[in-house]
């Protein structure tokens, strides 16, 4: 029932790909498509939620499309209903969003048509299940995606950076395949039921897993497979930013999830090492990189890269429990990494949206041109705020709920018998951290730099609040990411099912604790509650401020900045964005991304200004792609001589080939 | 009834870190001057300034904002909630389960970035340069105290702070390399957060080296009152946690009668003015560093930390 | 006499060239041109119902009537491009109408050509119509008169000579190889009765045999490095006819290879023809992806991604088995359709923007947004992204290698990207940017390119099921 | 009579490979011409033997075919155009006479190789003159890459296309034969035509005078 409700979705959204073909070039199209998109996606919103929480059996859907001998088949199990519902959530919101944010769209006729048909794409991964109908269905997603990123393509370079993305995708799609290829077998069992049911040898199954994340890792933007995601993530308008970086990457870890946990059967001793090894490296490379960029939504893409990390400790933490028997922690881990996944789906759809909103209002992407918006847009500001602090993981927002699992989960390690993980986890948890810190700092500069001080441009000076339509789905946002920070519990026990389904055990249920608080083991061990703090947070604050005011003064006068007496010019005398993350660059720069300083300092008397320039560039580019595309390019250099062969030389190729055969006939036994 | 007993206590606890966070700041104070030979404003002195700034009028930068305003307040809570949760004279406060000592980590990172923010929001230099720096500190100070919690927890067997006091006075406990390492790299945590010298100087203005005092440059009155007060708070709250995680002894149980809880509270000043006075000789004894120098010191802490953790996972008993 | 298809789609085109030979004025001799191709597709169609019994000479059986159906859609389809495409030639003056006349006739006896060596059921009239074929393109590839363009014909004309030999002496050594067992005389020229002997024959002579057929053929299938003729000529003659030479003369070639791969795996002693073509197709596929970075002219370009998907093609019959026939029968046929729509599109590109440089053309989404659109879907669905046909293929001939030879797949698949990553490196430049060049409006019909396309996208989606039912039957039938 | 009708055919043969090594000797474009139309005029003697030993009358035809066009029209022609084009003294080769030789030598070597391991079921005849004919191909087609003159590169493709109708002819009963040869006599009468029309007097990748090396394809 569910499934098919879904499909017809799917099929809805299809048709207003192709109305939209056609009406794309006139004003109305913009609100008919994006509102049919919003009705849409929560009706298919609900079906996953009444799947989930209705506990209903899995259901499941043969049509006769793709590969005529096994058909389509389509599926919805608590896992699937679980990504269903990020999906769609995403979904909604951005289109939401873009029913404000589309109507300053220069080219419309080259976003409407793809928007539904990306949001299609989406659900169709979810819902899939066999090997080819999935692969169509993740390679759609990828070329309608890709079809967005290509709307602005004369701006800047987007049209590289579409290219990469394309390049990258076409990449993991085709590891996914040879994957899928190894575990159907010759006689190409494709549906997963016969998958599951076939139980891979050893090595295949280590073959199929690396594969597996090679390909999901690509999509979701693991290190090093993340180069596209920076440059593709921006390029695109912000509601497909915000769906590619929310929830687009969510679907790759849905791949990976389904494919590793479901599909694999019993994971052996390494893979949760490497997958651990990856996660933690993704993390703390993409805050870094993340408080590098001035460029407000390459930040954001950065900060995907380093939450994606995040997601993938909390399942390789899973995998090595699951490895070594440790179910309960293994429901723990995967938990916070679902957890994790519904979170940041949230709050880096808000982060987007806020990009998205300060772009209309001043048609600025770049941090070092912005400041003082919250005096001219403050509903944006507060609700870009509620994100900041949500993705840096501060008490009492959703942020802090799933790093604060992920973190019980890895206190649980130490009872792991492997010794290489034992070394591991630690290692990670360490990396873990410094990564929260880091991203706090990130959005301490990013918040700070673009909303506070003064403005540094005309533009940011003139900007104006946006329209009620991206209000309103930002808020709807910052709402539920206070929602999901401040009763955890409701949401752990919603997931649950979908744990139970693949770890085989789940969390205790987390609604009957007492005043709401999460409990993942014991009471005497850990506990958290989001409620309390934030009532107390807010109690002890307006005490505060209610006694401050009642017994002592509220008088209050405006008057100049006085820092420290020194009258301050103008506001090129701020903090700069570059300039805040200078110490950071100091401490990890030179190791984590080569960063190079150059000071040119005029000779005495001269009047020119003294310059500092600073490069830096990723380690991994440098070292892994570009002496692929080097080489790739040499080849074709050195073979595209025989173009210009003349016609003897091409006749004696004929003639060597002719000899060589005949010689091996002739030497044939 | 014992609920509301509970309750009491608790409410106890919360005003009695608000009331001892002052003295204990003047106390520190007082004990440098003598350390230094001079007399020193009197020990209650901070509680004069505070009531002081708060009968001041606010002067307000032409282009701050609202959340400029309200950060005081959030700064302010965020602290105080904090420091209401860690047991200082009774284990096993009434909320105490509400937030583990990671939460109790995190609410102070909050505090920390809603500062961080204000020093950013009138837009000066000198706000820019407090908060540039004071990201940089916690994001190596926050890690190593994360580490050293997993250490903690890892040896309790527990992340919440009643439950880790309680293992702590237990015998089975003993003297463990790991501990000593994570106590070490606790003390130098606390002094960066807490912007003590030798990483900031808490008396210092007008200078380039200072971090803490240049993000609340701009503020005034009722506000600046409130951002001492918590900053004094905190420095409480991280000589108690020691307290409460090396020297557990003399804290009340839970449920123990008046005396006990007398004791407790006489047990918790004298802990907390030990604190304050090797807290002041140190600080008299050292030197500020170099701004550039402190990711070492933290480095070196989080090192600490890392090894501690490495440690509790190789083998159950160092 | 009754009306036999059989030989009707061989008359039509015949009598079509001789009129059109004599016919004066374009329109009237475009319109028949179109016209005779209908005919000749319906009634290729009607072959699929009544099928009449193999002849000595002539037969239509499961494998062939593949062909001949895609060969006259695709003509018909060509056809009506053509018209709307040699309008605007003769308007800039790059043909005249006596050319045109000629091109005209030319066009049917190429249809007649490959019809022929298609419905063949004799190995030396198939060798005849195959000549007869090339003949005829080189005629029509050097039909602009430029330097380019009688270089490429002259070029194509001198291998596909030496090609055609080598194809004749592998012919005759067949014959050799029968008439122990047939006896001398037509019959041991005979498809049906070679096949149905096939297993006594002399296997040493037949190896000998396919290694000429593979070579000679193999020229005009494109296969590296036998290729060379390939890519000018179709950068040089006339965009229709770029569209025929892909789309349907290397089927034709390939088909012939086929027949006698058929013919070479009934004999058990002989060896098996599978690993060569296995290796001809990777190299083709590898060679050919890398030749796609350095091109500069976008019909050269597309060119060798023929040859790329030839080498798939070839290689996945190499495979052999059920499943790789499958993808290799459904990758034919996908390629000669989005193919010949991709060289409508680029011909009329190339019309538009008055030059074949990559470099002088850009932005064209901008300026002509259906063009550029079909232009990039074709693109999209060459370069074997879903939901095309081609992935579907692709899919099948990736999974069913790597279950049995996994380094080969990892080769293809490599072959795969690399190419694909050209193909979009290019498009880059030609669809989206900056517009460049003169943005004129194409007076085109988009009708033969679109209706490709949708096939291909239908293919992609849904498979009727007859369909592959007749598909799995060929494949069974190559073994 | 059998043996007879073996030892004429094979001998024959025989004879026209020894002719294929001839023209790869030769060095000056008449003389080649000359050695061609004797390769052209013992391909006719053989397979006029061929048509009498297999009583098959239509390869008269196809002898008259080789006698008359190749052996006589084309020779002539060719030495009109490179009378015309004035090229009729230099020959130059890729490889020297001797290398060439050897090759040569290998390649018959090989394809006996080849053609004698096809067991003895076939009939010898048949057996014998296709190794010739291979040879006499494998020649042609080396001629054709070891010169770089137009004019000897067609001499090298039809000495090519008379190893074919010899194994054609040789072939007993095998139709088309006729047919087959009048093809590529259409075929070779359009080389030499378009050799003319063109004034190729380089190679065969120089369409015109002056256009050497400038349109083979995009230039780099």
């Amino acid at each position: 029932m569910t499934v098919a409700v879904a499909l017809l979705c799917v099929v809805a959204l299809l048709s207003l790909a192709v109305a939209a073909l056609a009406i794309g070039r006139s004003p109305a199209a913009t609100p008919i498509v994006y509102g049919g998109c919003i009705a849409v996606s929560s009706v298919a919103l609900l079906s996953g939620l009444s799947q989930l929480l209705g506990g209903a059996a899995p259901a499941s859907i043969a049509l006769p499309l793709g590969l005529p001998w096994i058909g389509a088949h389509f599926r919805i199990d608590a896992l699937s209903a679980f990504f269903l519902i990020v999906v769609d959530l995403g979904a909604a919101g951005a289109s939401l969003y873009a029913l404000g944010y589309g109507r300053h769209e220069q080219a419309p006729q080259r976003v409407l048509p793809f928007y539904p048909a990306f949001l299609a794409g989406m659900n169709l991964v979810v819902l899939a299940d066999d090997a080819f109908s999935f692969l169509v269905s993740w390679e759609f997603m990828s070329l309608s995606s890709w079809a967005l990123v290509m709307a602005h393509h004369r701006v800047g370079d987007n049209a590289r950076a579409g290219y990469v993305y394309l390049v990258m995708a076409s990449f993991g799609t085709l590891m996914l395949l040879l994957a899928f290829g190894l575990l159907a077998g010759p006689d190409g069992g494709y549906a997963f039921a016969d998958i599951r049911a076939a139980h891979p040898s050893a090595v295949l199954a280590a073959l199929a897993f690396c594969l597996t994340l090679l390909g999901a890792g690509s999509k979701a933007g693991l290190v090093p497979l993340h180069v596209w995601l920076p440059l593709a993530h921006p390029a695109a308008p912000s509601h497909v930013s915000a769906l590619m970086s929310g929830v687009m990457t969510k679907v790759a870890v849905y791949g990976f999830v389904r494919i590793v946990f479901d599909l694999l059967g019993a994971p052996s001793w390494w893979w949760s090492m490497v997958v651990l090894a990856l996660a933690g490296i993704s993390s703390v490379l993409g805050v870094l990189h993340a408080l590098m960029q001035s460029d407000l939504k390459r930040l954001l893409a950065y900060s995907t890269v380093e939450n994606i990390g995040i997601i993938f400790v909390g399942l390789g933490l899973s995998l090595a429990f699951e490895t070594h028997g440790m179910a309960w922690a293994a429901a723990l881990a995967f938990t916070a990494a679902m957890l994790h996944v519904f979170n940041h789906s949230l709050f880096k759809s808000l982060l987007f949206f806020g990009a998205g909103a300060v772009l209309t209002a001043t048609g600025e992407r770049n941090m070092e041109r912005l400041g003082g918006l919250i005096q001219r847009m403050p509903q944006t500001a507060f609700a870009f705020l509620v994100g900041c602090a949500a993705i840096s993981a501060l008490p009492p927002l959703n942020g802090f709920a799933s790093e604060w699992l992920t973190f019980q989960a890895i206190l649980l390690s130490p009872q792991l018998p492997s010794w290489g993980l034992k070394f591991l986890v630690p290692a990670v948890g360490a990396l873990l951290a410094l990564s929260a810190a880091l991203a706090a700092a990130c959005f301490v500069r990013a918040f700070g730099i673009s909303f506070l001080g003064r403005a540094r441009s005309a533009a940011a000076k003139m900007a104006h609040e946006v329209d009620r339509w991206s209000l309103t789905a930002m808020s709807c946002c910052a709402a539920l990411c206070l929602a999901a920070g401040i009763v955890p519990g409701l949401f752990i026990d919603a997931l649950a099912p979908a744990v139970q389904g693949l770890i085989g055990t789940r969390m205790p249920t987390q609604v009957n604790v007492d005043w709401l608080s999460i409990v993942p083991i014991a009471e005497s061990r850990s506990s958290y509650n989001g409620l309390l703090v934030f009532l107390f947070m807010v109690i002890s604050g307006t005490l505060a401020a209610f006694a401050i005011h009642r017994l002592a003064s509220d008088r209050l006068r405006r008057a100049p900045a006085w820092d420290c007496g020194y009258p301050d010019a103008s506001p090129v005398t701020q903090y700069s964005a570059s300039g805040f993350a200078q110490p950071i660059r100091r401490v990890f720069g030179t190791a984590a991304f080569g960063a190079r300083e150059q000071v040119e300092m005029p000779a005495p008397g001269e009047q020119r200004p003294a310059r500092l320039t600073v490069t830096l560039h990723d380690p991994i580019w440098d070292a892994l792609y570009a002496p692929i595309a080097a080489g790739i390019m040499l080849a074709a250099e050195r073979l595209n001589r025989l173009q210009f062969l003349t016609i003897r030389q091409f006749l004696s190729l004929v003639f060597a080939a002719l000899v060589i055969l005949l010689l091996v006939l002739a030497l044939w036994p | 009834m014992a609920v509301i007993a509970d309750t009491a206590v608790q409410g106890a606890q919360m005003l009695l870190v608000l009331l001892l966070a002052p003295l204990l700041t003047g106390f520190v104070r007082k004990v440098k001057a003598r350390l230094l030979r001079r007399r020193g404003p009197s020990v209650i002195q901070p509680y004069r300034d505070l009531v002081r700034l708060m009968r001041k009028e606010v002067v307000l930068a032409e282009n701050a904002s609202w959340l400029f305003r309200v950060i005081p307040y959030l700064v302010f809570a965020a602290t105080w909630v904090a420091a209401s949760l860690v047991p200082t004279f009774r284990t096993g406060l009434q909320f105490s389960w509400s937030a583990d000592l990671i939460a109790i980590i995190a609410l102070l990172g909050s505090a920390r970035f809603f500062l961080a923010l204000a020093g950013l929001d009138v837009g000066t230099s000198f706000g820019g340069i407090g908060a540039s720096r004071e990201v940089m500190i916690a994001s190596l100070a926050e890690p190593a105290m994360i580490m050293i919690v997993f250490t903690l927890a890892l040896i309790a067997g527990s992340t919440q702070l009643s439950t880790m006091a309680g293992f702590m006075v237990s015998p089975v406990v003993g003297l463990r390399v790991s501990l000593a390492l994570a106590l070490l790299g606790l003390i130098m945590v606390a002094i960066a957060e807490n912007a003590r010298i030798p990483v900031d100087n808490p008396a210092t203005h007008l200078e380039l080296t200072m971090v803490h005092e240049a993000m609340v440059l701009e503020y005034s009155g009722r506000h600046l009152a409130l951002i001492e007060l918590s900053a004094s708070l905190k420095l409480l709250l991280y000589i108690s946690l020691l307290a409460c995680l090396f020297v557990p002894w003399g804290m009340a149980g839970a449920g123990a009668n008046p005396g006990a809880l007398a004791l407790g509270v006489v047990a918790c000043i004298g802990k907390l003015a030990a604190g304050g006075f090797l807290l002041a000789v140190f600080e008299t004894a050292i030197a500020k560093m170099r701004v550039f120098r402190v990711p070492e010191f933290l480095g070196a802490a989080l090192m600490l930390g890392l090894l501690a953790t490495l440690l509790r996972f190789v083998s159950g008993s160092l | 006499m009754s009306f036999d298809p059989m030989a009707a789609i061989l008359l039509i085109p015949a009598a079509a060239a001789g009129c059109l030979a004599l016919m004066p004025g374009y329109r009237l001799t475009a319109r028949l041109n179109v016209l005779a191709a209908l005919a000749t597709f319906l009634t290729a169609l009607s072959l699929l119902f009544s099928r009449p019994q193999p002849g000595p000479y002539l037969q239509v059986d499961d494998l062939n009537i593949v062909f001949i159906v895609l060969t006259t859609f695709i003509g018909f389809t060509t056809s009506v491009f053509s018209a709307s495409y040699i309008g605007h030639e003769l308007d800039t003056g790059r043909l005249t109408p006596t050319f045109l006349r000629f091109y005209h006739a030319m066009y049917q006896v190429l249809m007649f050509a490959m019809n022929l060596a298609l419905v063949a059921n004799n190995i030396g009239v198939m060798w005849v119509a195959i000549e007869l074929a090339t003949l005829t393109t080189v005629l029509m590839v050097g039909i602009y008169r430029t330097h380019e363009a009688l270089e490429a014909a002259w070029k194509y004309f001198i291998l596909g000579s030496v090609g055609i030999a080598l194809a004749l002496f592998g012919t005759i050594l067949i014959y050799m190889a029968a008439t122990p067992v047939i006896g001398e005389g037509t019959d041991a020229m005979v498809w049906t009765i070679l096949t149905a002997h096939a297993s006594e024959f002399e296997p040493a002579l037949l190896n000998v045999a396919f290694v000429f057929l593979l070579l000679g053929y193999g020229t005009k299938v494109g296969l590296a490095p036998l290729h060379a003729w390939l890519p000018d000529a179709h950068a040089e003659g006339p965009t229709p006819i770029s569209a025929v030479l892909s789309g349907l003369l290397l089927n034709v070639a390939l088909y012939a290879l086929l027949r006698f791969k058929m013919l070479l795996a009934a004999n058990p002693q002989a060896l098996a023809p599978g690993p060569l073509m296995v290796t001809t197709g990777l190299v083709s596929l590898v060679f050919a992806a890398f030749m796609l970075y350095r091109r500069r002219d976008i019909k050269r370009m597309f060119a060798y991604s023929s040859i790329e998907h030839m080498g798939i093609i070839a290689f996945a019959f190499g495979m052999g088995g059920p499943l790789a026939n499958f993808a290799g029968l459904l990758h034919m046929t996908m390629h000669s359709l989005t193919k010949s729509a991709i060289f409508f599109a680029v011909g009329h590109v190339a019309q538009v923007k008055g030059t074949q440089r990559i470099a002088d053309m850009g932005g064209l989404t901008e300026t002509n947004p259906v063009l550029g659109w079909g232009l990039v879907l074709g693109v999209v669905a060459i370069a074997g992204l879903p939901p095309l046909g081609i992935f579907t293929s692709e899919f099948l001939v990736v999974t069913s290698t790597f279950a049995r030879a996994p380094w080969l797949a990892v080769i293809l698949v490599f072959g795969l990207l690399v190419g694909l990553a050209a193909l979009f490196l290019r498009l880059n430049t030609i669809a989206f940017g900056e517009p460049r060049g003169p943005t004129a409006k194409a007076e085109a019909s988009y009708v033969p390119m679109f209706a490709h396309l949708a096939l291909v996208l239908i293919a992609g989606i849904y498979m009727p099921p007859a369909l592959v039912l007749w598909f799995q039957n060929v494949a069974k039938l190559l073994g | 009579m059998r043996g007879l009708t073996f030892d004429v055919a094979h001998l024959l043969a025989g004879t026209l490979v020894l002719v294929s090594f001839l023209e790869l000797y030769q060095d000056r474009l008449s003389a080649l011409l000359n050695m061609f139309a004797l390769h052209a005029f013992v391909l006719a003697l053989s397979v006029a033997w061929q048509a009498y030993a297999q009583h098959a009358p239509h390869l008269f035809v196809t002898a008259a075919i080789a006698l008359v066009f190749k052996a006589i029209i084309i020779p002539v022609a060719l030495h009109r155009i490179i009378m015309r084009l004035g090229i009729h003294r230099e020959i130059e080769k890729v490889v020297g006479v001797g290398p060439a030789m050897l090759l040569g030598m290998g390649l018959v070597a090989l394809s006996m190789v080849v053609m004698l391991r096809v067991t003895t079921e076939a009939d010898p005849l048949a057996r014998e003159d296709l190794a010739f004919a291979l040879s006499v191909v494998l020649l042609g087609l080396l001629m054709m890459v070891t010169r770089r003159n137009a004019v000897s590169q067609v001499v090298g493709f039809m000495s090519l296309e008379n190893g074919l109708v010899l194994a054609a002819t040789g072939a007993k009963g095998m139709p088309l034969v006729v047919e087959i040869s009048v093809a590529f006599s259409i075929l070779i009468a359009l080389i030499v035509i378009g050799i003319f029309l063109f004034r190729i007097r380089e190679r065969f990748d120089s369409v015109d005078l002056q256009a050497l090396d400038r349109f083979r394809g995009e230039r780099r």
